[in-house]
């Protein structure tokens, strides 16, 4: 974790409270502190301050709870920073207090928040959708194209995991009709040994299942945890979002055939580069086809003004788990 | 009188004749507000001109009506001698009612005055719900003699159960926009959580302090069977406090709606084990009988200033849990050596 | 001969009271000793002294010559001090084997424990007073007389060289403490000591050889029993010849009772009792410990209805469910158990006065008027003599006359027709004794009815004009003063 | 014997049986033997919280710190051997989490047994001490790759059996647990330590009186509670294969309440080993096998709660019942 970091520089940082010298102070609230997917991307938001020398730092509650996250981002508008760029656990929870964020000037970024009002710009590393598609079919490839399988999302209230999972049921309805969801969105409230479980129960319940797609960064290591224990390894396919640090060791033993992701460190840069832009009144600058300078963030998509989406999700298996090293 | 008993009693007590009555009324409080003060204080000292700014004043004032709301209905609950572990759980309860009316039942066209009503409505239903949740508590622990502290473990599954039935773990959203304005508006320069906070601190005052109802709840949380046998209605004493306790909840979960515009079934769950803490930090006694709102206040307001404070100098918030936890054990030590003061003097 | 124990110039204080002052006690191989003196005179807290529940604030204690500044409870165990506490002191969610066993084997430092074993020590402990009691039955589920014989059979089994016996014989039956007694002749033949405490005249005259006796915390003096009598006893114990006065209500019985009692019962508890209170009255009802007497008071006041049989106040039909039905009938309670459930201590004096009168405190919106309050809890502290400087101050900080006094005071402000007083007098000092036994006559002569439970058989002649005996749930005798003193 | 008909464990055991044969009756593979193999894997970490958990409830106190201690010991033990450029044996892994957890006990104890504070609020207090140093001062992330031997022992498992999905066993680790489980019956049983835990919870000043010194017993309690939490975390992080330092947190209070629904009372003196571990495995069945059930996962809490109060009512209205029938004076 880079927590440390973050109260280190803090000192010296929050005694400059505006933005006189033309350096921004840009605060990025998460859903959780304390999990390997946003240590990640606080890894980002150190960078990008790194590079650019405003002041960047990343928070988040302790429990998921969407009312702590309300309580932060107060704090934040409290503390006049320049700009907030935010993860929410809720995405309605927020619209108040991003709402009040704005009126006090605030520039505000969200991420995984399709769709949200009260914000700038929301920003996706990719359309939903289309994610959604791509997961599909890379289990249908695991899969041969046929047999039971089941979703599972970290919660009900995360619109961007309910959008794949109901995007690859789609998408498998439409192109793989030997496939049959038994279970679809089931809740992991992002827990690996939740996932697990529920895995378990649902191949008691279904003992013909035979693939299985995450969305949360802890449920395809759950299942795959339940597969390695069972000596099912091969014959169940696992494929989801994760991050390699969490799914690597079954990655390697095969029990997971492919994670998905995108970096969340390039997403929190991304969304501190748009803060910064409109911060430095280049607001209109934003526009489809605009080019971040991020791998996966070189030609955005526009949609309604508001809405961006890059297409910065790769795909890891046993041939390049090596290049990724969180 | 002769005996020599009584002669050297009045010789010991004389003796502290100036402070003793002080002490008796205002000692624990003086306590807290000197740790309030200097909380604040070094808050101020390490960054003043964001903590003295205007906007940090009001992000406090925002945030801990909610909390504080729940401790107050926790300290009730504590004063009778028991203890509400279901606060958040009620409070997530009426908030998730109000709202499904609200989002269900107000139709489309419906104009502002309509909509007005309709929210109306959804408030006073809201209030019942906690009501009864605090009924049913109240009956179980003191007509069917089940201790507190399990009663209210099993009610807070049992409701954020019903809640999650209701809304199948999905937030309710898409509450009329007035909701949300009000919780952000504020009333002559006040935030509007705060005006309903004072007019609560004010009402528990009253009950608490004032009516005989106060009197003998705190009797009856000190000792039930001396109540009993002192011919107090021990059972709906105690039935009442739950009642207030989960009136008080209910109140905090529209504050909660109208801060996040949503209500779901586990919002503000770390509320709970905070507001004990409060409520002990405020000096109510965890072996009932004891609690003075003054105190509550304070304590309330006290973490709040700890926690924003230290938002501002960006740790995690992680080490506000460990800051709250090393204040608590704190002044219960502080209490502790306080209290053996007092024995020695008499 | 050598003293077994000396114990010289104990004091020991709690708050305000002054329970021990300078108290010395010495005690003999083989010899059984009474520790005599009116309630709350200091004789438990001596003993606790001596078990090392209690540290003296001031003395030291020899055993066998060897000298302690204070004992813990290890230490008085090892030194083979065996005490049968007043309250028994036993586990009452463990069984009847343990409770018995389990000291024992812990004494011996065992760190296993052996079933088998605890069984045999039971039983044989059961039956060196021979009574028997189901070994596996849980504690919580015996009468009060059972728990008292535990708490005995479970001192008799240490190899003691002492054994102290706080009221030992308060809930038990003649038949038992004959048999008590062929034990501690037994024990005596053995050479052990026992000190031994009662309130009881004749049952320290038929056991004892010498006595020790305190009064108000003090020694008093220290005789051979063979070199007292009766009244001499009771003078050193009261400090007052007994006065021959006698309680005569001044109002004719031909008016109705304030209240009468037909066949009234509560199951398992007591029956058919019939009793009519008659304004002026004060009844002493006296039994053992376990007699029902508290039932029978406590389902007048509400707090076990009576299920059987029938109750007239004033002459009307009266069911009373629970204590504030009992109050606004105007009958008040003051229970035996001052501690416990006469006051509530961790309250101050102030609303412990109040609290059954606060609703006639009130101003507008109900809320507590401070001056009524105050004007309420002046009246009370002077109009009893209670010395209480500070009303704000917790009542705990009180000595058990004026707690006492307290519950009183709470009582008489809600002007209540019957009062009954179940052991009033129990920890309380000489002169808050009187003081008390004045107020309550002065109430009766205003035409009060009253009703006096207590052990102190003294006390009901001084004080009462009827006098009824319990035993075993039963009313076996209701006797006027006159008759009462000829037939005993 | 009707002394046996009066036990909560009684009850819980009829409602436990009645609860297997209707989930049994709506789906066969419930009585499957992997069904019982994960059960029993759901329940190796929580039995052990549940076995300190008892010792305090029966002391007379409460322990809401365990979690917070267990989340400790885990992930310090954990950061510290992976530290280690040498492999160690796993034996050290729990013997360090072991260290830790009776230090951190013992942090409790001294509020607890000499200052005499309220249980249920220190360790409130400690619990976010411990949490919030942890995730605050040592780390906030996880560790996803276990030492060698921690990993090993993960893989390493008993009764394996080759079924028609896959071969299934039990965690080894579950025979420390049992072993726990075992300890702790013969501690409260056959030891005077036992004993005179069950009596302190009793009746505090009879205890003393009797030489008991609660002092002593207190410090012992929390201590055990505190090494057996630092164990738990150790299997959990060899269970789950990572050690996440904001794991196990909030599980608490089910476990207190599956305690107290065994039997156990909060007032302290009354509880057994049997008891809490009914208790416990009711409410694991109940929470895996909603699916089986075909039960949406949100009706889990409510029926918990429910159980929970129908349960502990029960015997709430015994102890009453009993308690009028209490030292009858005449015999009818
Ligand atoms: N723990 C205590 N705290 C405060 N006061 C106490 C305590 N124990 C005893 N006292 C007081 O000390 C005095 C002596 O009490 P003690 O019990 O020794 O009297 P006693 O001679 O045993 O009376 P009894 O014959 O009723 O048993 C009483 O006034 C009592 O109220
Ligand atoms: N089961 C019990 N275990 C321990 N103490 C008891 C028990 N039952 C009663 N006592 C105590 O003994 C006292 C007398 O018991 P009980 O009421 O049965 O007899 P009693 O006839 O009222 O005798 P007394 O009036 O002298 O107490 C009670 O007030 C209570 O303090
Ligand atoms: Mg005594
Ligand atoms: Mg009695």
């Amino acid at each position: 974790g880079c927590n440390s970091d973050a109260s280190g520089n803090s000192d010296d940082g929050n005694s400059n409270g505006g933005s006189d010298d033309g350096k921004y102070k840009i605060a990025t609230v998460v859903k959780l502190s304390g999990v390997a997917w946003f240590d990640r991307m606080e890894e980002g938001v150190d960078k990008f301050g790194e590079d650019t020398g405003h002041e960047t730092f990343q928070q988040g509650p302790q429990q998921a709870d969407a009312a702590q996250q309300v309580q932060i981002i107060e704090d934040l508008i409290a503390q006049q920073v320049d700009a907030i760029t935010v993860v929410p656990f809720s995405a309605e929870a927020l619209e108040p207090v991003l709402k009040k964020a704005r009126d006090a000037g605030i520039v505000v970024i969200s991420h995984e928040a399709d769709g949200m009002e009260n914000v700038d710009f929301n920003i996706e590393a990719f359309n939903n959708s289309d994610y959604g598609k791509f997961l599909m079919d890379n289990l249908a490839a695991a899969m041969g194209e046929e047999g039971e399988y089941m979703t599972t999302v970290g919660s009900l209230t995360s619109n961007s995991h309910m959008e794949w999972v109901q995007s690859a049921h789609q998408h498998q309805l439409d192109n793989y009709p030997n496939m049959t969801a038994v279970v679809t969105e089931v809740e992991t409230g992002d827990d690996l040994n939740t996932a697990s479980e529920k895995f378990r129960e649902t191949l008691k319940a279904h003992p013909d299942l035979k693939g299985f797609q995450g969305s949360a960064s802890t449920d395809a290591p759950g299942a795959a945890l339940a597969i390695e224990e069972l000596g099912l390894e091969g014959q169940i396919s696992v494929v989801g979002t994760s991050v390699p640090s969490v799914s690597g060791q079954y990655i390697e033993n095969g029990s997971i055939n492919a994670i998905t992701f995108w970096d969340p460190a390039d997403a929190a840069y991304a969304m501190n580069t748009l803060a910064v832009m409109i911060l430095d009144g280049k607001k209109d600058e934003i526009q489809t086809g605009l080019d971040l300078g991020i791998k996966g963030y070189d030609s955005l998509t526009v949609k309604d003004g508001k809405y961006i989406y890059g297409n910065a999700y790769v795909k890891v298996d046993k041939d390049n788990l090596d290049e990724y090293n969180f | 009188m002769s005996n020599p008993l009584h002669v050297n009693e009045d010789k010991k007590q004389g003796r502290f004749n100036l402070n003793k009555d002080f002490i008796d009324k205002y000692g624990d409080l003086t306590l807290l507000f000197f740790i309030m003060i200097s909380v604040f204080a070094i808050m101020a000292i390490i960054n003043p001109n964001v903590f003295l700014s205007q906007g940090m004043m009001l992000s406090i004032a925002n945030q801990f009506p909610i909390l504080g709301l729940l401790t107050l209905a926790m300290m009730f609950a504590m004063v009778s001698g028991g203890i509400d572990l279901s606060v958040v759980s009620t409070a997530n309860l009426s908030a998730i009612m109000a709202s499904i009316i609200m989002v269900q039942y107000i139709p489309a066209d419906a104009s502002a005055g309509v909509t007005t009503l309709y929210i109306l409505l959804s408030i006073v239903c809201a209030l019942l719900v906690g009501c009864v949740a605090g009924l049913f508590n109240g009956i179980l622990v003191s007509v069917v003699g089940i201790p507190a502290i399990i009663v209210t473990l099993g009610t807070m599954q049992l409701y954020m159960g019903i809640a999650l039935v209701l809304t199948k773990g999905k937030s309710i959203v898409g509450l009329p926009t007035i909701v949300s304005e009000v919780g952000a508006g504020t009333l002559f320069g006040i935030p509007f959580p705060l005006i309903i906070f004072i007019m609560f601190v004010i009402f528990s005052y009253f009950v608490l302090n004032l009516r005989d109802y106060g009197l003998k709840l705190q009797m009856t949380g000190s000792n039930p069977t001396a109540s009993k046998f002192s011919g107090i209605n021990v059972t709906s004493i105690t039935i009442k406090a739950y009642v207030i306790s989960g009136l008080l909840a209910a109140v905090a979960g529209l504050l909660m709606t109208a801060a996040t515009n949503a209500a779901k079934a586990d919002f503000g769950t770390t509320y709970l084990l905070q507001a004990i803490l409060v409520a002990v930090m405020g000096g109510v006694n965890p072996y009932g009988g004891r609690g003075k709102v003054a105190g509550v206040v304070m304590a309330v307001i006290t973490m709040q200033i700890l926690s924003s404070g230290l938002g501002m100098l960006q740790v995690s918030n992680f080490f506000k849990d460990f800051m709250w936890g090393t204040v608590l054990i704190i002044v219960l030590l502080a209490n502790l050596f306080y209290n053996k003061k007092i024995s020695k003097l008499s | 001969m050598e003293p077994l124990i000396e114990m010289k110039e104990i004091s020991k204080n709690f708050g305000g009271v002054k329970a021990l002052e300078n108290v010395n006690l010495t005690i003999y191989p083989g010899e059984v000793h009474c520790l005599a003196g009116e309630n709350g005179c200091g004789k438990s807290t001596l003993i606790k002294v001596l078990s090392g529940v209690h540290t003296p604030d001031h003395g030291e204690i020899f055993i066998n010559k060897k000298r302690y500044k204070r004992l813990h409870t290890q230490e008085s165990i090892q030194e083979g001090i065996q005490v049968i506490y007043q309250d028994f002191s036993v586990f009452p969610n463990l069984t009847v084997k343990e409770n018995l066993a389990m000291g024992y084997e812990m004494s011996n430092n065992k760190k296993l424990v052996n079933w088998k074993l605890f069984e045999k020590i039971a039983k044989q402990a059961l039956e060196t007073i021979d009574v028997d009691i189901d070994i596996n039955e849980k504690v919580e589920n015996l009468s009060v007389a059972d728990k008292q014989l535990i708490a005995i059979a479970r001192s008799l089994l240490f190899n003691a060289r002492l054994i102290v016996m706080d009221e030992p014989t308060t809930a038990l039956t003649d038949k038992e403490v004959q048999s008590l007694f062929n034990v501690i002749s037994n024990l005596k033949r053995k050479g052990i000591s026992i000190l031994f405490v009662s309130h009881k005249l004749e049952e320290i005259f038929t056991i004892a050889e010498r006595a020790t006796i305190l009064r108000n915390g003090k020694n008093v003096t220290e005789q051979l029993i063979s070199e007292l009598d009766t009244n001499q006893l009771i003078y050193h114990m009261t400090g007052r010849e007994i006065k021959e006065t006698t309680y005569e209500s001044e109002f004719n019985e031909n008016q109705k009772p304030l209240l009468k009692l037909k066949n009234f019962g509560l199951k398992y508890m007591f029956a058919d009792v019939n009793l009519e209170i008659y304004p002026g009255d004060i009844v002493g009802v006296t039994g053992t410990l376990g007699s029902g007497r508290t039932e029978l008071a406590e389902a007048i006041f509400g707090i076990a209805a009576s299920d059987s049989g029938t109750m007239e106040i004033n002459g009307e039909e009266a069911k009373i469910k629970n204590p504030r039905q009992a109050v606004k009938r105007k009958i008040v309670y003051v229970p035996e158990d001052r501690l416990t459930k006469g006051l509530i201590l961790e309250q101050s004096i102030e609303r412990n006065i109040i609290i059954s009168t606060v609703e006639n405190l009130l101003k507008k919106f109900r809320l507590i008027s401070d001056n009524k309050v105050k004007n309420s809890v002046d009246y009370w502290i002077k109009n009893l003599g209670i010395v209480a400087k500070f009303p704000k101050r917790n009542v705990s900080v009180l000595s058990g006359g004026n707690q006492q006094k307290v519950v009183l005071s709470k009582w008489l402000a809600s002007e209540p027709d019957i009062l009954i007083l179940n052991s009033p007098t129990v920890g309380v000092d000489i002169g808050s004794k009187e003081e008390i036994h004045e107020v309550i006559k002065e109430q009766a002569r205003k035409g009060m009815g009253v009703i006096l439970i207590s052990d102190d058989i003294p006390e009901l002649k001084q004080n009462c004009n009827k006098i009824v005996t319990m035993d075993k749930g039963k009313v076996i005798s209701i006797d006027h003063i006159s008759e009462y003193a000829m037939s005993r | 014997m009707k002394r046996i008909l009066k036990t909560n464990e009684f009850y819980i055991t009829i409602v436990l049986v009645l609860l297997i044969f209707y989930i049994g009756s709506q789906n066969s593979t419930f009585f499957s033997i992997n069904n019982w193999f994960d059960l029993i894997r759901s329940g190796i970490v929580p039995g052990i919280f549940v076995i300190g958990t008892l010792l305090v409830l029966i002391s007379g106190g409460i322990d809401v710190s365990f979690p917070a201690i267990a989340a400790f010991s885990m992930y310090t033990t954990t950061s510290i051997i992976t530290s280690l450029d040498f492999d160690v044996p796993v034996i050290f892994a729990f013997v360090i989490g072991a260290l830790i957890g009776l230090f951190l006990g013992f942090i409790n104890s001294i509020f607890i047994a000499f200052l005499k504070l309220p249980t249920l609020i220190v360790t409130l207090g400690t619990a976010s001490i411990y949490s919030g140093f942890l995730l605050t001062f040592i780390d906030d992330g996880q560790i996803t790759r276990l030492p060698e031997a921690m990993t090993n022992l993960s893989k390493t498992r008993i009764f394996e059996i080759t079924t028609d999905y896959g071969t299934i066993g039990i965690p080894v680790v579950f025979l420390i647990t049992v072993a726990i489980a075992v300890l702790g019956w013969f501690l409260l049983k056959y030891t005077m330590i036992g004993r005179s835990i069950y009596a302190l919870g009793g009746d505090e000043v009879s205890a003393e009186r009797m030489g008991i010194s609660s002092v002593k017993i207190k410090v012992f309690v929390y201590c055990f509670v505190g090494t057996l939490a630092g164990i738990a975390g150790v299997i959990h992080t060899i269970m789950t294969r990572n050690s996440n330092a904001s794991d196990l947190l909030g599980g608490e209070l089910l476990i207190i309440a599956a305690v107290v629904l065994g039997g156990a009372r909060i007032t302290g003196g009354h509880g057994t080993i049997y008891g809490s571990l009914i208790a416990l495995l009711l409410i694991l069945i109940i929470q895996n096998s909603l699916i089986l059930l075909g039960i949406p996962s949100y009706w889990q809490r409510f029926v918990i709660g429910a159980l929970i109060l129908i349960g502990t009512g029960l015997s709430a209205i015994q102890v009453k019942r009993s308690l009028e029938k209490r030292n009858p004076i005449m015999t009818e």
